[in-house]
């Protein structure tokens, strides 16, 4: 008993710390998202100061990033995709069109999914179109909070 | 340096398909290969995974919000598609947008065909490993897309042309930061030259690979930087000069390197870099003189019209010729509005350039390439 | 090369394939109207004959007008970049037929490589079956997802939102 | 400086001396303390640094959240990589492969030269056993990458190994060269014939420079170090064989690259850089003061700090040189190195026997 509640309050924290502050991601563009979410990998804003790196196979990433719009052809070969990174894994939509279908919702465009939510989970929303870099690294900043249980992740706005 | 030859290696023939998502594709695509120990005989494209139903979307919307979609033709150079929409819908109308416009248009678009080849220089730099150079350019390419807000407001999706001008005039000292940033990256070309252009390793990893012939460009209608690293000098901006282009003096860089090496991943390099600087010489010289007078011809509101009529438009995009076909019955939309984009003929040389390369330079040429996967499915 | 001298080569090589003449839209450039049934001849034509060599099939645009698709071909000639010929022409569709009854136009991606994908996205989006043509006619989508019936460029009820335009 | 007077004294006597214990039990025991206490910090640190220091060449901050100044992200890391799931059943040859590994890590800490008291093992072929060791690791790479029912793992595989062959060509010429030099291939002569001074290294001799300068090559290519991984070439391959790798194999993996290109930097530090031997004298006024245990941590601090230092060097080439190709690499390696390995060993020869004759 005793050993249990030490492993779920310290231990556990630090391993809840460690996945939050490596969330190694792979990025899945498609439309103008891909490029914010480039720059914020740039130097500029330089995601590496959250201990993200991009990554190339799904195997060893934590965080599916997806930007921009999703095709009903693309759609089962992300969720594949999603399928084929081991838990624990995190999904952030970056965008409208990630999120709900933006200016391709459903009753404007034939061929896009709207909202990535309709695929797979999804863990944080970055609204924009596309959304600055800045935003990019709050929804990250969210997405760490969530995970280590920061309080601040359940605050509604 | 030796052109990369069909060895026969008589290993067993291997089928490799990759993608829709994986790292050597610039995009969603899918890329069938059949291997013959490390080098490839024979690759299949097959795309189709970004079609968004762009074109169906402009039908279903009204004329100012066609501006909004045009922007998501090709996210990088966003304002490549408002100019095309644009200018259809002008041709169509009949309307001429003021000098002041124009001359607006035609720094806005330099500045992206500025940005979009730096992009490029970033995905060379990753599919050779190269991350100093990626991050170095990276951080150039902010300068513009800070310009780009300081005009627009916004860094990707300009929305910014209307028909018949510009939503605003230009931002106070926002000509100033033109012509500085251009000082900037004159000298910033020199240091990415320095770095990577004629790095002894880049050059042996680029020269002579996934080289495009004359004939190539000619039979598969290859447009933009990658024809003009061929040799074949075309560009829209001389050939059917639109936004006042015929009153600006510049040369287009044409590649005449011959022999084994013409038309390779090289070439296709050198070309975007040496077309950077032609860029800022144009906006250096033209930054200055912009006329003075009105932005905009009348301000279109939500239920502008533009009257029955069909028109054809060509100008050219950093990756080449976009052309747009516009087609309007006089109602609140757009009719019809097809595009016709450099990605989508230089997609159908994948099949040829792949033969014979060896699978580590697939992702270096399919980036050399210059591929966006978004225009091209529109 | 004169308009009218072209046009009496077309009417040699493929007799009655020539409709008429007209300007396209507010440009200077002229469009041939022809019959499309007989384009594969005219096409032929125009990218062989030394004289001509329209050998590069810029664009075509298929739009759907009334109850036709009008198909548009945009030619350029590589050797001189300025010449240029849009050739046109209209397939009347069958109003009483479903609405996912494809229609048929001779391919000419053999002529013009570039047709190739021009030609595949009108056969998905527009219904069009292209005789011929290498790839089009399997049926099996590769732009639309699978199980789609309807194409969603013709102007009827098309879309999964069941909008009408 | 004769070779009596700074002669090794093991450490595993010493205690043998003073706790009375059998020698297996102490040479455990300090194996674990030497993996505990001394590699494995030393790879957080070196990860650390190598990060920083790229962050610093693409102008950056690097990571920056984790710990003060991001000093825990590679602990951070790994315990990510220890708590991802399990999804798909371990194979025989993944778990042969693993084994691989454990084996040759193992074994090869007993010679691994961390100053005059902290060596295990000092046998006359010390030299030589990391080579076995890495050219069996990089074979069974190959077996592993074959194994795998994948595209990258066969390419990634055989490049592994088309790499290691290459490498090891000229590596081997240029230890010989130092052999040469010092009479024998054990670690304690090579230390033997170098002093304190940079001009008393072993690379002060220009022909052992080029034979240096061969080592490392050698040792990039053998190893895979960035920017001549292609074997684990991210855009083409996925990394090769680990890209059937995740979670607690993914960081064997990971500590695995590190611990190579760490050992090989020891040993291009023994062999060439002046090895443990203090500045000032130091070694000598300790050893005459029969203070063992400060010599040995010290010449164990002053060892890390020059491998450290050139483990960034090594690692800092990759920021400004694309990534080769592997017939580039492998070229490079014959065509280049070898020759002037070549070069240094037949050019040290005329230098000894001009020497010894005039």
């Amino acid at each position: 008993m005793k050993t249990g509640s030490f492993y779920l309050s310290t231990v556990g924290k630090i391993f809840q710390w460690a996945r939050a502050q490596s969330l190694w991601y792979i990025p899945v563009s498609g439309g103008c998202c891909a490029d914010e979410v480039m720059n914020s990998l740039g130097n500029t804003y330089d995601l590496e100061r959250f201990g993200c790196i991009p990554q190339v196979d799904p195997r060893q990433a934590d965080l599916l990033i997806v930007s921009g719009v999703i095709s009903h052809k693309a759609a089962p070969h992300l969720k594949a995709l999603y399928e084929s990174m081991p838990t624990p894994k995190y999904v952030l939509a970056v965008g409208s069109c990630a999120s709900c279908g933006g200016i391709f919702s459903s009753e404007l465009s034939y061929a896009a999914v709207p909202g990535l939510d309709q695929i797979i989970p999804v863990d944080v929303y970055v609204p924009g179109c596309p959304p600055r870099p800045e935003s990019i690294m709050n929804g990250l900043i969210a997405l760490q909070d969530k995970i280590s249980g920061n309080p601040r992740a359940h605050i509604e706005n | 340096m030796f052109k990369p030859t069909l060895e026969c290696l008589n290993a067993d023939v291997t089928t490799w398909e990759i993608g829709p998502y994986y790292s050597a594709l610039p995009g969603p695509m899918k890329l069938k290969l059949r291997l013959d120990g490390e080098i490839i005989i024979s690759g299949q494209v097959e795309t189709g995974f970004l079609h968004r139903g762009l074109e169906k979307a402009f039908e279903l919307n009204s004329w100012n919000s066609s501006i909004i979609y045009a922007d998501h033709l090709d996210s990088e150079g966003a304002v490549f598609g408002e100019l095309a929409v644009c200018l259809a819908a002008e041709e169509i109308a009949g309307i001429s947008p003021p000098p002041r416009a124009q001359a607006i248009r035609l720094i806005l678009s330099e500045l992206t065909r500025i940005s979009c080849h730096l992009n490029y220089a970033v995905k060379i730099g990753r599919a050779v490993g190269s991350e100093t150079f990626t991050h170095y350019v990276l951080r150039d390419r902010e300068k513009l897309l800070d310009l780009f807000e300081l005009l627009t407001g916004a860094r990707f999706s300009l929305s910014f042309l209307r028909f018949g001008g510009v939503k605003a005039d230009v931002t106070e000292g926002f000509i100033e930061r033109v012509i500085e940033t251009c000082d900037l990256l004159r000298v910033r070309l020199k240091e990415y030259n320095d770095l990577l252009t004629f790095n002894q390793v880049f050059l042996k990893r680029t020269s002579g690979v996934g080289q495009i012939s004359k004939e190539q460009v000619m039979r598969w209608g290859i447009t933009g930087p990658n024809a003009r690293a061929s040799g074949v000098s075309f560009d829209i901006r001389k050939t059917h000069p639109y936004s006042e282009f015929e009153k600006v003096d510049f040369h287009v860089p044409v590649s005449n390197s011959k022999g084994t090496h013409g038309g390779d991943a090289h070439d296709r390099f050198l070309i975007r870099l040496l077309e950077i600087e032609q860029s800022l010489e144009m906006l250096k010289v033209f930054a200055d003189k912009i006329p003075s007078g009105p932005f905009l011809e009348t301000k279109s509101g939500s239920d502008f019209k533009v009257p029955r009529g069909e028109g054809w438009i060509r100008i050219e995009s950093s990756r080449g010729f976009l052309g747009c076909y516009l087609m309007s019955d006089g109602g609140l939309s757009p009719s019809r509005v097809q595009f016709r984009t450099p990605t989508s003929s230089n997609l159908l040389v994948i099949p040829e350039v792949v033969v014979g390369l060896k699978i580590e330079d697939l992702p270096l040429v399919l980036a050399s390439l210059d591929l966006n996967i978004a225009e091209a499915d529109r | 090369m004169e308009i009218l001298e072209l046009i009496s080569k077309i009417n040699a090589a493929a007799p009655g394939a020539y409709l008429h003449k007209s300007r396209f839209g507010g440009s200077d450039q002229t469009s041939v109207w022809l019959d499309l049934r007989k384009i594969r001849d005219v096409a032929l034509l125009l990218c062989n004959d030394p004289m001509i060599r329209l050998d590069w099939l810029e664009n075509m645009s298929v739009a759907h007008v009334d109850d036709a698709l009008v198909v548009t071909y945009f030619l350029r000639s590589w050797n001189d970049p300025r010449l240029n010929l849009s050739l046109r022409g209209s397939i009347v569709m069958d109003r009483k037929k479903e609405q996912d009854d494809r229609v048929e136009l001779p391919s000419i991606s053999d002529i013009w490589l570039t047709a190739t994908p021009m030609e595949l996205e009108a056969s998905e989006l527009f219904g069009i079956r292209f005789l011929g043509g290498s790839q089009s006619n399997s049926g099996s989508h590769s732009i639309l997802p699978e199980g789609w019936s309807g194409f969603p460029l013709r102007k009827m009820r098309h879309s999964r939102g069941n909008k009408d335009v | 400086m004769n070779l009596e007077s700074i002669s090794t004294i093991s450490w595993i006597s010493l205690m043998q001396d003073q706790l009375g214990t059998s020698s297996w039990r102490i040479a455990l025991f300090g194996l674990s303390l030497i993996y505990g206490l001394i590699i494995l910090p030393t790879g957080a640190v070196m990860s650390y640094l190598e990060r920083k220091l790229r962050a610093d060449f693409h102008a950056r901050i690097g990571p920056s959240r984790a710990g003060h100044a991001g000093i825990f992200q590679p602990l951070a890391d790994t315990l990510k990589l220890l708590q991802k799931e399990k999804y798909s059943r371990s194979t025989w040859t993944e778990m042969l492969w693993i084994g691989f590994y454990t084996m040759a890590f193992y074994s090869i800490v007993a010679v691994m030269p961390l100053g005059s008291i902290a060596l295990l093992v000092n046998t006359d072929m010390s030299a030589f056993l990391p080579f076995w060791a890495a050219l069996v690791l990089a074979f069974g790479t190959m077996v592993f990458g074959l194994s795998q029912d994948s595209v990258p793992g066969w390419f990634g595989g055989v490049r592994v190994a088309a790499q290691a062959l290459a490498g090891a060509f000229p590596a081997i010429v240029a230890i010989l060269c130092v052999g040469l030099q010092a009479g024998g291939f054990s670690w304690s002569s090579m230390a033997a014939v170098q002093g304190a001074s940079p001009f008393s290294w072993t690379v002060a001799n220009p022909f052992e420079l080029i034979a240096f300068f061969a080592f490392v090559g050698g040792g990039m290519i053998l190893l895979g170090i960035p920017p001549l991984d292609t074997g684990l070439s991210m855009p083409d391959i996925h990394g090769g064989v680990i890209s059937s790798l995740y979670g607690k194999r993914y960081s064997l993996f990971r500590f695995s690259r590190f611990y190579g290109f760490f050992l090989w930097s020891v040993i291009a530090v023994t062999m060439f850089l002046g090895a443990w031997i203090l500045p000032f004298g130091l070694s000598e006024i300790l050893r005459l003061q029969e203070r063992f245990i400060l010599l040995g941590s010290l010449e164990l601090l002053w060892i890390l700090l020059k491998t450290v230092l050139l483990m960034l060097v090594v690692s800092s080439v990759a920021q400004v040189v694309p990534r080769g190709r592997v017939d580039h690499v492998t070229d490079f390696s014959w065509k280049v190195l070898s020759p002037f390995s070549l070069l240094a060993l037949i050019g040290y020869t005329v230098w000894i026997g001009l020497r010894t004759f005039l």
